[in-house]
């Protein structure tokens, strides 16, 4: 078990130094970064902000994982995102109890997923085309329920999705804890894990297995619709406004980001959910970072650029056996020494 | 009939009928007008678009495409209005960028192993951010030798512009498919993209043509800019966002696999006349507000897709059929 | 044994991945105008050395010489360059290019700066010619079969090679006639002073076409030998390290047909693919399947197991009418298949033997009620052992499995299902001798258990040693049905050749 | 209807863009005017080919509320040359020909900003203040416009710093997450003394981090900022956010009167019709502007 765990640590290496690194230069761009207190009986700090910003990311993230596991991608998660919220905010200011407006929402999510995961399975169409033509055509759908402008409300049992807490713990990052905890267990105690490994490296085979690689698609997508959807309610509530124009614009860039600088395929096959979310958080240290550093916001984008180089070069390195090189290196240096 | 033109002749055909549909509702579109505009209001497009079909065939993506398009505009207009360089220099200057850029990607691409949506997507970030590093204002251009090149047209019967973008883009198209089809760097990017491990064991030089197309894309890509700079007289940082989606969208329509390996150049030159009528049928019809323009751009997509599939397998089912007996 | 010059020569080669040692300290030698096997087990490392020797594989240690120069092959590239012409043990070609564009890419003739396409596949059509295969050579090769992709590859290598030309398994999935044309050439080939190296499975072959063998176990030299000098028991042995009882004749042939069929399929048929046809199988019975290439057995398989929708016909189970329009359905009602096409319909190469194994099963069992990873340990464990899979751990990715060790997993993973009607699509391709009794042996013991098995080969002297009744195919229809004492090679060969042009038209 | 008038708007990415779409609809109603709008989804080129369109469809008059200043001269020129008179509506474009429209009805940006500066420097009057600036989107003309009125404002009020400015990108939630950095990184806001937001939609989203950090927006923190949008009034009314100057979302009912009188009588308006940047407080009776306000569609 234990060489199972330190097997799975040095696979993680490049991201945990990466993220290390991140939240270092952070501390050295803003002193305070690592000191936590807690404000009206939330915890409140830089690194409390990290995770609950990051929070909608990482929730992409985990359907965006089982997504491009199975050798798909859907880009128009940060549309759906638009859509739920939308959706929510309207539903809300028209009186509607916050658990219907809440299913409501995540049925939206729902029915969106389904509608990729028909073209992609049902119809073969490519992923990337049957999730654009949703992508393009969901923001539409969101600002058609909102018309357009920011639907503000202000029903308390919605907002304390987005800037709620429990235990002194934000709800955003609660929520995404419990996701992450859920769907690795469902991906661990199910074979669905084993499963969708199986169709993303080879689908043609998978179906001669036996295996209903249509419906799983389907269900993949489905999830990540439902991911999507939840996302959007947690934006929504937190600024309690569902901005159909803005919220999760781009987004899915994030979320795909996320997942491959975790190290899971954009070919498919072997993914980790887990590492997806330490994806999400470096990206999320990384975005917190440039606000607290004081640059001019015109060097945003190349400080992002170049911290995606550096990681990915990392990545490479390691997975080109550099690491190992570098350990042998090591050691018979220590041998020499000795 | 080769199955693999399918497609292509689909495309082409959803292509006349959506014109034609068009026409119907607005007779107006039927002008040379309507038909010049389609080319000089895409050319930029359609020349990143060249570029992207041939990443796509080799199997890979380039995001970097509309950040680059930026990118060429601005430094063109820096270069132009605060150094004094004369245009064609400039031109020069920025071509070799672009190509330089594009080739790095490469590199890291094929070298490095890292996913080629990840690295043009740093690309992306790297491009734009470049922008706004040089100048955040909207820069004009003003220069004689601007003024001549958008001064070249030809003017159609019925007052359409056949402009010079309009016509660099067809050639553009047209050396594009030269390019695919009868030279070898174009039979390894179908090699490539068909099957990379394959392509390495019958002795491909894979790397060389890996670096090829993504520095091929950023030649376009720089040349895109330069085209669109002449559209607008100007370089501006925020120009272009979103245009590799639009690029991406056209070659797909066209009838290109994103998996790689099977597509046509000449499909990519209908994807974008397809997505330039769309605009044009929502600017005539000029009714839909912001969303529903959204919404009908995303059905008709869906339409263009879903009947180009239905008509392939219609077809298939046909040759099928009589060859069977 | 230096009469004539080395053309191509190895030494002390070794080579290792992640902790194995695939390759430890071969010599190899391959002169000017004979025709050299390569043989050894499944996973001694044939292939690992032809990929050494054409650039694919850097060597950790030793040197290979070409005329008496030590070169060091860069690549694949270099390789050709250096007049070595290569067919690996997977096709590797490109499906989605033209047959055309796959014999002649990077070498294509030129006109003007442009590739010369008229030209191009005029050659091409020259070219295939020669193989008795009169194809359209401007349309995709995945529109070809496994055999005719390989007979491309082929082509193309033979056309390519100056010097040395590498056949990794060619002969895998060609049947009689292919086999002859193909020695035909090769015998050309080595009068104009080519170095052949052959990699084989089929003993047979390797007397009637070899000059010398080299026989590599478990990575290290084990004997190298004129054929002739060499007899057959002898090669085994120095093959397996043990000695080996040959059993072709036929045990199955005498058991009494059963009296029911649980297994009857009626005028199943699919427009263009296949004619219709009827089937029924018992319990405990073997059915051979013979026919050409692309005479549509393939098909059948695929039909039955529902990968491919029949258009007539229906289907009873122990007398039941069941439906089987997907895998799915089939792997419900107890069939199993191995398929064809190991490579793109077989494993899943980036996941574990271990997974690999598992994967029918827990397809069957469904979504939530997964096998742990302890009875997953446990199921690959047994059919290691039980089918001689050569593999470091259970946990290796299934993809650096050799090629016939590979074709076992895929054997094992329907196994593991427990099937009562299982379907194998050449299941003895690329399997060394050994693993070929071992798994003749094996569809033996199955039929004894009560399973009903239809198997897929080219090889008659196979088909005659297992089945109780062998189907005979030709041109995508069901041509008629051997039983009993009829069940002999010239018997099928007869009903097979009865419209010899048909097939390769 | 008498006139068709096509209008390439840029798109609908904030509220105050669907509410000038809306309000433009109106005002083209009362007239009887035939309105066409192309919506350019935040794209110039999209905004290009409209007008290309426009001109192939031959409308009487052409309405475009240009993305960014420059790239205007090749398609107007084609315009001109149809004898199509074009309107520009709240930004004016860089062009050596300013024959190539009519007029611009737009509001000065610069203004705006120099507005909110100079309300900034009264309010504090003289006391040391160390300001936070919300950007608009990098590159954007309000951004850079709205940003160096500001500093215009404040010159002469040396008391009064920029500590920290970035970008919101416009929008609310972005707004929200950069205020939380801000207050981070100046000791939990107590070094803040006031936010300066390039648009209000920033502004609502800061305030919430305001008060989540649990600090009183309006009173810790002076707010200031730009458009005055719906929302914005119902903080101010809750004593959450001090001031916002205008911008008005009726820019093509000038546009529409501009073009009656040029058509009936062939007068030439003049080049520049600005709209006025009013200043709002929280004096300025919030509640019944947040009424005024709620239906024109923000
Ligand atoms: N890339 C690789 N990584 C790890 N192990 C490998 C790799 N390639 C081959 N091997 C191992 O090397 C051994 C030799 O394999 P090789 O393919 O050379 O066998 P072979 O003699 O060709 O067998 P077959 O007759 O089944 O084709 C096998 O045990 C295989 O598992
Ligand atoms: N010699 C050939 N010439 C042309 N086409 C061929 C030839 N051999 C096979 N094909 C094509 O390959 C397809 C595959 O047929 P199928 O797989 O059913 O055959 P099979 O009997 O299983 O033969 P095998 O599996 O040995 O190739 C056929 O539809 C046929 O079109
Ligand atoms: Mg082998
Ligand atoms: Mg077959």
């Amino acid at each position: 078990m234990s060489r199972l765990n330190t097997a799975a640590l040095t696979k993680a290496m490049p991201q945990l130094l990466s993220l290390m690194l991140i939240l270092f230069l952070n501390y050295l761009a803003f002193p305070g970064f690592f000191e936590i207190r807690l404000q009206d009986g939330r915890l409140f700090g830089s690194l409390i902000d990290v995770l609950n910003r990051g929070a909608p990311v990482i929730i992409l993230a985990i359907g965006m994982t089982a997504v491009i596991a199975s050798r798909g991608v859907d880009l128009s998660v940060g549309a759906v995102m638009a859509i739920s919220g939308a959706l929510a905010a309207t539903m809300t200011v028209s009186g509607y109890p916050v658990p219907i407006v809440i299913l409501a929402a995540l049925g939206a999510g729902l029915l969106c997923g389904l509608w990729n995961g028909i073209l992609v399975a049902y119809f073969d169409l490519q992923p990337i085309v049957a999730t654009l033509i949703l992508m393009v055509a969901g923001r539409g759908i969101a600002q058609l329920i909102t018309e357009g402008s920011i639907v503000t409300f202000n029903e308390p049992g919605l907002i304390f999705f987005g800037t709620g807490s429990f235990a002194g713990i934000p709800m955003p990052i609660l929520i995404a804890a419990l996701l992450l905890t859920l769907a690795i267990a469902v991906v661990r105690r199910t074979a669905l894990g084993l499963l969708i490994e199986s169709i993303g490296i080879n689908r043609s085979a998978s179906s001669y297995a036996g295996l209903n690689s249509k419906l799983l698609l389907l269900v993949i997508y489905a999830f990540c619709g439902v991911c999507a959807a939840l996302a959007g309610i947690i934006i929504a509530a937190d600024i309690r406004g569902a901005d159909a124009n803005n919220a999760g614009l781009w987004l899915e860039l994030d979320a795909i980001l996320a997942v491959v600088v975790g190290g899971t395929s954009l070919f498919g096959g072997r993914f980790s959910i887990l590492m997806s979310a330490l994806g999400a958080v470096i990206i999320q240290a990384m975005n917190t970072g440039i606000l607290l550093s004081g640059f001019p916001p015109e060097y945003n984008l190349i400080l992002k650029a170049l911290v995606i180089i550096v990681i990915l070069l990392a990545q490479s390195f390691s997975s080109l056996g550099g690491w190992a090189f570098l350990k042998g290196e090591f050691r018979s240096k220590g041998a020499n020494r000795q | 009939m080769n199955t693999r033109v399918l497609p292509l002749y689909a495309t082409l055909l959803i292509c006349i009928i959506a014109y034609a549909a068009c026409v119907f509702q607005f007779p107006a579109m039927f002008s040379t007008r309507v038909a010049g505009n389609l080319l000089t209001d895409n050319a930029f497009l359609g020349i990143a678009a060249v570029g992207m079909t041939f990443v796509i065939l080799s199997g890979g993506i380039d995001l970097s495409v509309g950040s680059v398009i930026a990118f060429t505009g601005v430094l063109l207009a820096v270069l132009i209005t605060r150094y004094g360089v004369h245009p064609l220099i400039a031109f020069a200057i920025a071509l070799l960028i672009t190509t330089v850029f594009g080739a790095g990607m490469g590199a890291i691409i094929h070298y490095l192993e890292v996913p080629a949506f990840i690295v043009t997507l740093a690309g992306m970030f790297l491009a734009r951010g470049l922008c706004f590093v040089m100048t955040t204002d909207s820069i004009p251009i003003d220069h004689e030798f601007y003024a001549m090149l958008q001064g070249l047209f030809y003017r159609l019967p019925g007052g359409g512009r056949l402009t010079f973008i309009g016509l660099l883009m067809m050639v553009v198209f047209i050396i594009g498919i030269v390019m695919a089809h009868f030279s070898k760097f174009g039979s390894y990017v179908y090699a490539v993209g068909g099957n990379r491990t394959s392509a390495e064991l019958m002795g491909v030089p894979v790397a060389r043509t890996t670096i090829g197309i993504y520095a091929m894309s950023g030649f376009l890509s720089g040349l895109a800019g330069i085209v669109f700079s002449l559209y607008t007289s100007a370089g501006y940082s925020l120009a272009a966002v979103g245009v590799e989606l639009d690029t991406i969208a056209a070659v797909v329509i066209g009838g290109t696999l994103l998996t790689g390996g099977v597509g046509y150049v000449a499909g990519t030159f209908i994807g974008v006349i397809i997505q330039g009528i769309i605009q044009t049928y929502i600017v005539f019809d000029g009714t839909l507000s912001s969303w529903w323009t959204k919404i009908v751009v995303g059905v008709l997509l869906f339409s263009f897709i879903a009947l180009q599939r239905i008509l392939v397998f219609l077809s298939l089912k046909r040759t099928t059929a009589t060859s069977g007996g | 044994m230096t009469d004539k010059p080395g053309l191509l020569t190895v030494e002390g080669i070794c080579k290792s991945f992640i902790g194995f040692k695939a390759l430890d300290g071969v010599d190899f030698t391959v002169r000017s105008g004979e025709i050299h096997a390569l043989l050894g087990e499944n996973g001694a490392g044939k292939s690992t050395l032809i990929k050494v020797l054409t650039g694919v594989h850097q060597p950790d240690s030793g040197v290979i010489k070409i005329d008496g120069q030590a070169v060091n092959v860069r690549d694949t590239q270099h390789a050709q360059n250096l007049g070595i012409g290569t067919v690996y043990q997977e096709v590797n070609l490109l499906p989605n290019m033209s047959v055309a564009d796959n014999l002649f890419i990077g070498r294509q003739p030129m006109r003007f700066g442009f590739v010369n396409r008229k030209l191009m596949e005029e050659r091409a059509r020259e070219l295939l010619a020669q193989y008795d295969l009169h194809l359209d050579v401007a349309s995709d090769l995945s529109r070809y079969s496994v055999a005719v992709q390989q007979l491309v590859a082929i082509a193309r290598a033979v056309d390519m090679s100056g010097r040395v030309l590498v056949l990794d398994e060619p002969t895998a999935s060609l049947d009689r006639h292919e086999t002859e044309i193909l020695f035909a050439i090769l015998r050309q080939l080595r009068a104009r002073g080519l170095g052949i190296v052959f990699i084989t499975h089929f003993l047979d072959q390797v007397y009637e076409i070899c000059d010398r063998v080299t026989i590599l176990r478990n990575g290290k030299l084990a004997g190298c030998a004129l054929t002739a000098e060499l007899p057959k028991i002898e090669l085994v042995s120095l093959m397996l390290g043990r000695t080996l009882a040959i059993a072709t004749h036929n045990t199955r042939r005498d058991r009494p047909v059963p009296a029911i069929r649980q297994f009857s399929f009626k005028g199943l048929g699919r427009s263009r693919s296949i004619a219709p046809f009827d089937l029924d199988i018992g319990e405990g019975e073997v059915i051979g399947m013979a026919g050409l290439l692309g005479s549509g057995r393939t098909e059948t398989a695929k039909i039955l197991f529902g990968i491919e929708t029949a258009d007539t016909g229906h289907v009873h189970i122990d007398g039941n009418p069941a439906l089987i329009r997907t895998p799915q359905a089939a792997v419900a009602c107890g069939f199993g298949l191995c398929p064809e096409d190991r490579k793109s319909d077989g494993i899943i190469g980036d996941l574990s033997v271990r997974e690999n194994i598992s994967l029918a099963l827990q397809a069957q069992r469904g979504w939530f009620n997964r096998l742990s990873g302890r009875e997953q340990t446990v199921l690959a464990d047994k059919f290691v052992k039980a089918l001689d899979i050569r593999t470091t751990d259970i946990e290796k990715p299934v993809k650096f499995l050799s090629g016939g060790n590979q074709q076992k997993v895929i054997l094992a993973r329907w196994l593991a299902t427990n099937p009562r009607f299982l379907i194998l699509d050449e299941p003895t391709r690329g399997i060394d001798v050994g693993a070929h009794a071992e798994i003749i042996a094996l569809i033996n013991r199955l039929c004894d258990d009560g399973m009903a098995l239809l198997v897929i080969s080219s090889e008659i002297e196979e088909i005659v040693a297992y089945s109780t009744r062998v189907v005979v195919l030709r041109d995508r229809a069901h041509r008629g049905e051997l039983s009993g004492d009829e069940i002999t090679a010239s018997n099928i060969l007869g009903m097979i050749a009865a419209e010899p042009e048909g097939a390769s038209a | 209807a008498d006139l068709t008038v096509g209008f390439s708007q840029i798109g609908s990415e904030s509220g105050w863009r669907a509410a000038e779409t809306s309000v433009s609809k109106i005002e083209a109603k009362k007239r009887g005017i035939d309105l066409k709008i192309a919506d350019a989804q935040q794209k110039q080129e999209n905004q290009i080919k409209a007008i290309r369109g426009f001109i192939a469809q031959g409308v009487d008059a052409i309405f475009i509320a240009p993305v960014v200043a420059t790239g205007w001269d090749t398609v107007l020129a084609e315009a001109k040359e149809a004898k199509i008179p074009v309107i520009l509506l709240d930004r004016t474009i860089e062009t050596t020909n300013d024959d190539l429209y009519l007029t611009a009805v737009t509001s000065d940006t610069v203004h705006e900003g120099k507005v909110a500066g100079e309300w900034l420097a009264k309010a504090v009057a003289g006391k040391d203040c160390k300001v936070v600036e919300l950007q608009g989107t990098v590159g954007s003309s309000p951004a850079i416009n709205r940003k160096k009125g500001f500093e215009e404002g404040i010159a002469s009020a040396s008391n009064i710093k920029i500590t920290r400015s970035q970008t919101g990108d416009f929008t609310r939630s972005k707004g929200k997450e950069v205020m939380e950095g801000f207050l981070k990184a100046e000791s939990g806001g107590k070094n803040i003394c006031a936010l300066y937001a390039h648009n209000d939609d920033m502004a609502v989203g800061a305030i919430q981090a305001i008060k989540e950090a649990g600090l009183k927006p309006g009173k810790d923190i002076l707010v200031v900022s730009v458009d005055a949008v719906p929302d914005i009034f119902t903080a101010m009314s809750e004593g959450e956010a001090n001031a916002t100057v205008e911008l008005t979302p009726n820019m093509a009912g000038p546009a529409f009167d501009a073009l009656k009188a040029f058509k009936d009588s062939g007068k030439a308006p003049p080049k520049w019709i600005q709209t006025e940047s009013k200043l709002y407080t929280q004096a300025d009776d919030p509640k019944k502007v947040y009424e005024e306000k709620k239906g024109l569609g923000y």
